[in-house]
């Protein structure tokens, strides 16, 4: 049963047409790969189905609702979370704050309350707390806690944008880029992790990625786009073999020689 | 333990609260002790002026004593600040002068002190607590209706005799406070001599009224339509201007096409000066006519020779003018430059504040100086003086009773405002 | 039909005033990302400067009456100097050390500047209104019952030159570039070589001199010069800016012409006591449709 | 364990709007020494009230304000900042018995300023959106009273009790007022929201001043009756004084509740990152609304209580200005931060009050009146000056982290 399901979906930018007429399905509890060169379009997917951008044209459904259109924070509530290419978290806040944000959604506590402070609120903050730091061990960050989220690594950075977005409790994640910027060891822990959370926290997980290492270590199915089209998917040793894909990546290397590896 | 926690916050919001509480009632008693302090002013220490022993005594209800050596303070409530500072600032001159001119009450010094109060009511009334503060003996001001409407609060609260020159609406003395007087004119006395002469010596039916969105400048054309359409006048439309805009193009284009006899202004110089002129430019030959606001040589001056031809109410004057010619002699001589507009009524409310005084004060057994404040107020509301500004006898609500006077009425003719009535 | 004409022209009239300055708030705008509240005193102090330059010929010689064409030419001269230094100096003192601060401080600063302005002029003037000597005739071209004075049209014409000459500035000089390339993206701008130091400085200074002449002008337009004239038509460019769509230069001027005609509109309509109403009610509605102003540029949500 | 626990208790109990103890660190180390000195310091506290207290008759109000300010400064800044604030509350509570009319009446004025500015804060501090149009609030709050309570308009309420029925009728209204200028707004993005409701304020003024029949124009409202409290009249400044002061510390804790919530986080969040905040399940434009709703509600409340003390008001009384300085004091006080707008308003609102007694006198320069006419000049170069040395603010908003300490966290999970 497919969790997301993109229909003929478009989109264009004065013209530009960066989106054209993409279809895919997702199945539940599965890591997804979106791959292409640079430009081919794969932000923007991930714009338009966290509704920072809304289609041109198409349907985009999630776990049989239709969602593209929605404000933001209600896709948040539907259950898609994600991830920043160029990491978005709220610098001048704490990790640990930057996660409780994340988890507002699973939080009752409104002015009322915040203000006499009620029992029944201070319990439920210090068990967000308490998870939010559970959260943060799981990704790695146990300790850091109390730092400002400028101050982090960039690694940790990373991660961290990942633990907030964890605590939105999606069922489906996107990842935009996860490694990008990481060094082989932390590649391998980031990898390590994205398979924790299919496997533990039985996530829908979809990642964007230019290390074909990663992509073809931890995805079960890849879809490749490329200016904006569909070109190809499929498992991951068959897409490699598309001919329409080596054509895509001709010039770049990037597929043959890291993907040989 | 969570019991505990709360019991501790409550703790400190109940301490907080009975601290309040605490204060708030020490609040009366320390006042009252400050009026005590106020009815046996003569024994607070000589420590200077500046002692809030010295203040709140000075500030209290009953009387007000000068020590030996110190200066009578006048307080002189105007604007200084802001583009009104045009009006405000020749206002305190004129009553700076006044005050140089009379020199000593009974041996003891005079001073002015001038505090601004920005035309408005916030500011009036912290100019109004700052010379009850000072310890002045009186205020001349404050210079607008508004302020004066608000700092009458705090002013009458001190029993403190006010003059203002210069606040012109109803609802001044409507507010019924004794300590208030005032040597302007009443707008409604004002408005409707207006009104009297627009209609029946100019014979205009039909005029337009164009107000400055203040207090003064609305409340004044309110009386005059209300006087001019019971006559059988017509008022074709109301206008508005707004204060600080220098183009009111819009307006004068919407005042041409009702073609109206007359034109009425409420407002000041600096509005009216360009409403004139634009309406000149504009081609509108309906004639002018303005009050108070704008009886100033420096209304003229602004509107670069438009202003010619308007007719200026000056409110009721006497038809003798020596009083006010030397007065303005004396003004150019100190300030060389000309009396402007309410400086009369400024040197005539402080003459009569000082007269007041001289006749109410005693000296006491140390050499100090007593006024009673009722007393002082009770003087000047029996004032009848003959000022720059004409023959001043108040009513029972501190306005000055039209007696002697008519609507002086001057019509700008080359370049001076020259009286016609 | 004739009194709307004449509505229209005194719409364009002081439009052209607000565009003029609008200018300045939106260059200045679209290189630091700051309200440059202080901007209005810097049209003021042209007008001062216009008063002084004219008076002083109107008094120490004949020149005004003989070759008025010249008094009026140093005049605004001397009034642009004036407020390209003053500027200058203001952004060096008060602007430049709060960079990198928080947004909000330089806009705190420039309140203080044009607080500062202002009750030096007053306390200057001694708060009597300056009234410019006669230097342009009143008198008026008629069409039927439409009048314009000829300083009228030299303002109006006068504002469409100012505005024509700053897009060609902006859009054929190295330094109109540079201008729009540190709109663009600071860091990038000074990667790439350009001053950025220097191009906040030229855009002052184009704002400012904008401002300057525009208050000479407007000075002899409505022969006074007041130390508060320059706060409500700052506070009206500044709405102007924004309903062009701040950072935008042919909104500022779009935004500047609209504000001041629906103000005339209104003031028929409504009465000039409701103008102001009218004007923001109309941004309200235009930023409704679209929150990037008239002309700016759509901000997407930043993904 | 259990120590721990309690003592952590303790320091959430006694530090208002939070419960995440900052200061930990301090006290964790040596627990009984700092216990001495922290009520050792608890001593110094009527010491230092008393001086303050005498100062006006020893030094004047100049020299008194100058050293207030920086009493306080330097308290507020110290890291105990319960202390700092006690200190400031004893002396805000103690000092105007001390004080002349005219120095009574500053202190109204700035501690009215204070509500304002806390009401500000939560709009500009924690939500970050730039309203230059907060007089709006202050005004319809103001003249719903006086409308109300006037006899010019038959009075028709028991003045007497009217007040307290009218205060929180006033922040209902307000807090209205404030969402039904937000809902069309509130897309707008940071100076775009600036202008609109800058003229948002001056519409509330020119209606005021123009609907002649409904509120008198621009003759004003007076003779606004004094609210009573029991059968005392509120009637001086200093009575009301303590309405304000009272009202600030409400405010300022509730604010300061708020914000070490959720609902603060969220605005925070908003702040740092709109569109992040909103695809994290923020509802954005419900968060801005509610922060708009509690400014505009603190302001309201605010007008009522102005409007008693000043007994008339006027459309006047309400122009752009006041959002300026409420503004202007939140920002040089130190954004987010209620300590902060404290001192910003006695720098912002007290200043150019005390500045009018300014002159110098020394050999043969005599300029009387230097401070009665230039008191706005320096004001404005005082406004440059600070806003350049402590671009921050004052008191810079020590941002309150939600401190994670294993103690708070685990505790009383481990007994459930």
């Amino acid at each position: 049963m497919a969790i997301l399901s993109v229909r003929h979906v478009s989109r264009a930018f004065e013209g530009l047409i960066a989106l054209n007429d993409v279809s895919m399905e997702v199945e539940a509890e599965t890591i997804v790969g979106v791959i292409g060169p640079n430009g081919a379009g794969k932000t923007t997917l991930f714009n338009l189905l966290t509704g920072f951008y809304r289609p041109t044209s198409g349907e985009i459904w999630f776990e049989g609702k239709r969602v593209d259109g929605l404000p933001l924070h209600r896709i948040a509530a539907a259950g898609i979370s994600r991830t920043f290419q160029n990491i978005r978290l709220f610098s001048n806040m704490t990790a640990i704050e930057n996660v409780l944000v994340g988890s507002h959604l699973h939080l009752s506590t409104n002015i009322a309350t915040a203000i006499l402070r009620l029992p029944f609120t201070v319990k439920q903050e210090k068990r967000a707390v308490q998870s939010a730091v559970e959260t943060l061990r799981f990704v790695g960050l146990a300790g850091r806690e109390n730092e400002l989220a400028w101050n982090l690594a960039y690694g940790e950075q990373r991660r961290l944008e990942i633990a907030r977005a964890l605590a939105v409790r999606p069922r489906m994640l996107l990842l935009d880029e996860p490694t990008a910027g990481m060094n082989p060891g932390e590649s391998v822990d980031m990898i390590r992790l994205i398979r924790a959370l299919r496997d533990d926290l039985r996530m829908t997980v979809v990642l964007i990625e230019h290390q074909m290492r990663v992509v073809m270590g931890v995805c079960e199915y890849i879809t490749v786009l490329d200016h904006g089209e569909k070109i190809s998917e499929g498992r991951p040793e068959d897409v490699q073999k598309d001919q329409r894909v080596i054509e895509a990546y001709l010039g770049t290397g990037a597929l043959l020689s890291e993907g040989a590896s | 333990m969570k019991i505990g926690k709360r019991a501790l916050l409550l703790a400190a919001m109940l301490a907080t609260l009975t601290m309040v509480l605490a204060a708030c009632s020490s609040g009366t008693s320390s006042k009252d002790k400050t009026a005590t302090a106020g009815a046996g002013g003569a024994k607070t220490p000589a420590a200077g002026a500046t002692t809030a022993a010295t203040k709140a005594a000075t500030g209290a209800a009953g009387s007000i004593t000068v020590k030996k050596g110190d200066k009578i303070k006048i307080g002189i409530s105007t604007t200084l600040t802001t583009d009104n500072a045009e009006l405000g600032i020749p206002i305190r001159d004129a009553a700076l002068l006044a005050i140089k001119t009379k020199g000593t009450i009974k041996g003891f010094g005079i001073e002015g002190d001038p505090q601004d109060d920005g035309c408005a009511g916030p500011a009036s009334v912290t100019a109004a607590n700052k010379l009850i503060a000072d310890g002045v003996v009186a205020v001349i001001g404050p210079m607008c209706s508004g302020g004066a409407v608000a700092a009458l609060d705090p002013l009458s609260g001190a029993n403190m005799l006010t003059v203002s020159a210069s606040a012109t609406n109803p609802s001044v003395t409507a507010q019924g406070k004794k300590n208030f007087f005032r040597t302007a004119w009443n707008d409604a006395t004002q408005g409707a001599e207006m009104a009297k002469y627009a209609y029946t010596t100019l014979g205009k039916k039909n005029v337009v009224l164009v107000n400055d969105q203040s207090t003064y400048g609305k409340g004044l054309m309110d009386v005059f339509k209300a006087s001019f359409t019971a006559a059988g006048g017509k008022v074709a439309s109301e206008e508005a201007v707004t204060v600080g805009e220098k183009d009111f193009g819009p307006t004068v284009t919407k005042i041409k096409g009702e073609s109206p006899d007359l034109v009425v202004f409420g407002g000041f110089i600096a509005e009216g000066a360009v409403l004139v002129r634009q309406l000149k430019d504009a081609g509108v030959t309906a004639s002018f006519m303005g009050a108070d606001g704008i009886a100033d040589q420096k209304y003229i001056d602004q509107s670069g020779g438009a202003a010619e031809g308007s007719y200026v109410s000056r409110g009721p004057k006497p038809t003798d003018t020596k009083l006010y010619d030397a007065f303005a002699a004396a003004y150019k001589a100190e300030y060389k430059k000309d009396a402007g507009q309410f400086t009369e009524q400024a040197t005539d409310a402080t003459n009569i504040v000082l007269a007041a005084i001289e006749k109410v004060a005693t000296v006491d057994g140390s050499g100090n100086l007593v006024i009673d404040r009722q007393k002082l107020i009770d003087a000047v509301a029996a004032t009848s003086y003959a000022g720059a500004s004409g023959q001043i006898d108040f009513d029972a609500k501190g306005d000055r009773k039209v007696v002697g006077a008519v609507n002086e009425i001057d019509q700008v003719k080359s370049g001076k405002l020259t009286r016609i009535q | 039909m004739q009194e709307w004409i004449q509505l229209l022209i005194d719409g364009i009239t002081i439009g052209g005033v607000y565009a003029v300055i609008a200018l300045g708030y939106t260059l200045v705008y679209g290189v630091l990302r700051m309200i440059n509240f202080a901007h209005g005193e810097l049209f003021m102090m042209g007008a001062f400067t216009g008063y002084y330059t004219l008076n002083g010929f109107e008094k120490h010689s004949s020149l005004n009456d003989s070759v008025p064409v010249l008094t009026i030419a140093i005049a605004i001269v001397l009034g642009m100097v004036v407020a390209v230094t003053l500027a200058l100096v203001m952004e060096r003192i008060a602007y430049r050390p709060l960079r990198r601060a928080p947004r909000l401080a330089p806009l705190i600063s420039a309140i203080g500047v044009s607080i500062l302005l202002r009750n030096i002029m007053l306390r200057a003037t001694n708060a009597q209104g300056k009234v410019y000597p006669k230097v342009f005739p009143r008198t008026a071209v008629e069409i039927g019952e439409i009048r314009l004075l000829y300083v009228q049209i030299f303002l109006i014409v006068l504002s469409f030159v100012f505005l024509g000459l700053l897009y060609l500035f902006i859009q054929r000089t190295k330094a109109g570039v540079a201008i729009r390339a540190v709109a663009e993206d600071r860091d990038t701008a000074s990667l790439m070589g350009i001053n950025v130091d220097r191009t906040i400085m030229t855009t002052f200074a184009v704002g400012a001199a904008l401002a300057g002449a525009a208050g000479v002008v407007y000075g002899m337009f409505v022969t006074t010069a007041t130390s508060g004239m320059g706060f409500i038509p700052g506070i009206k460019a500044f709405t102007a800016a924004v309903l062009g769509g701040i950072g935008s230069v042919p909104g500022a001027m779009a935004g500047g012409y609209f504000l001041g005609i629906s103000e005339a509109i209104s003031t028929k309509f409504f009465g000039a006591q409701y103008k102001d109403v009218v004007a923001f009610v109309l941004l309200v509605a235009v930023l409704i449709f679209r929150p990037w102003g008239l002309f700016g540029k759509r901000e997407d949500k930043r993904a | 364990m259990k120590g721990s626990g309690s003592l952590s208790s303790l320091r959430a109990a006694l530090d208002p709007g939070r419960y995440w103890s900052r200061a930990g660190e301090q006290l964790q180390t040596t627990t009984s020494g700092a216990a001495v000195a922290r009520f050792g310091q608890y001593a110094v506290l009527p010491l230092l009230a008393i001086a303050g207290g005498l100062g006006p008759s020893y030094f004047g109000i100049r020299w008194t304000f100058a050293i207030l300010v920086i009493v306080m400064y330097a308290l507020l800044r110290s890291r105990s900042g319960l202390f700092g604030m006690v200190v400031l509350g004893a002396m805000l509570v103690y000092l105007p018995h001390q004080m002349d009319t005219f120095e009574r009446g500053i202190m109204f004025d700035i501690a009215l300023y204070a509500l304002l500015g806390i009401g500000l804060n939560v709009v500009v501090g924690y939500a970050g959106l730039l309203d230059l149009g907060y007089v709006a609030f202050f005004a319809s709050g103001a003249y719903l009273y006086a409308l109300i309570s006037a006899p010019q308009f038959g009075g028709g309420f028991d003045v007497g009790t009217s007040f307290w029925i009218v205060l929180p009728m006033a922040m209902v209204l307000a807090a209205l007022v404030g969402i039904a200028l937000g809902v069309p707004v509130l897309r707008l993005r940071g100076d775009y929201l600036a202008i609109v409701t800058l003229g948002f304020g001056e519409i509330i003024r020119i209606m005021i001043n123009n609907q002649d029949g409904v509120t008198n124009g621009p003759v004003g409202v007076f003779a606004i009756p004094k609210p009573h409290f029991g059968s005392t009249e509120l009637s001086g400044p200093v009575e009301l004084y303590f309405v304000v002061l009272a009202g600030c510390f409400v405010a300022a804790f509730a604010a300061e509740r708020i914000r070490d919530s959720r609902v603060g986080r969220a605005w925070e969040a908003i702040r740092e990152d709109e569109d992040v905040a909103s695809s994290m399940g923020v509802n954005t434009t419900a968060y801005k609304l509610m922060a708009f709703a509690i400014g505009a509600a603190i302001g309201g409340g605010g007008g009522v209580i102005y409007s008693a003390k000043q007994s008339a008001v006027f459309p006047s009384d309400f122009n752009l200005d006041v959002s300026i300085n409420v503004l202007a004091l939140v920002i040089i006080g130190g954004m987010g931060n209620v300590r902060g707008v404290i001192l910003g308003a006695m720098l912002l609102i007290g200043l150019p009050e005390v500045l009018r007694d300014f002159s110098i006198n020394i050999a043969f320069i005599h300029l009387d009146n230097l401070g009665a006419d230039y008191r706005l000049v320096i004001f404005g170069a005082a406004l440059v000056a600070v806003m350049i040395l402590r671009p921050e603010g004052l008191l810079p908003a020590r941002r309150r982290q939600a401190q994670f300490e294993p103690a708070d966290v685990l505790e009383p999970e481990v007994a459930t």
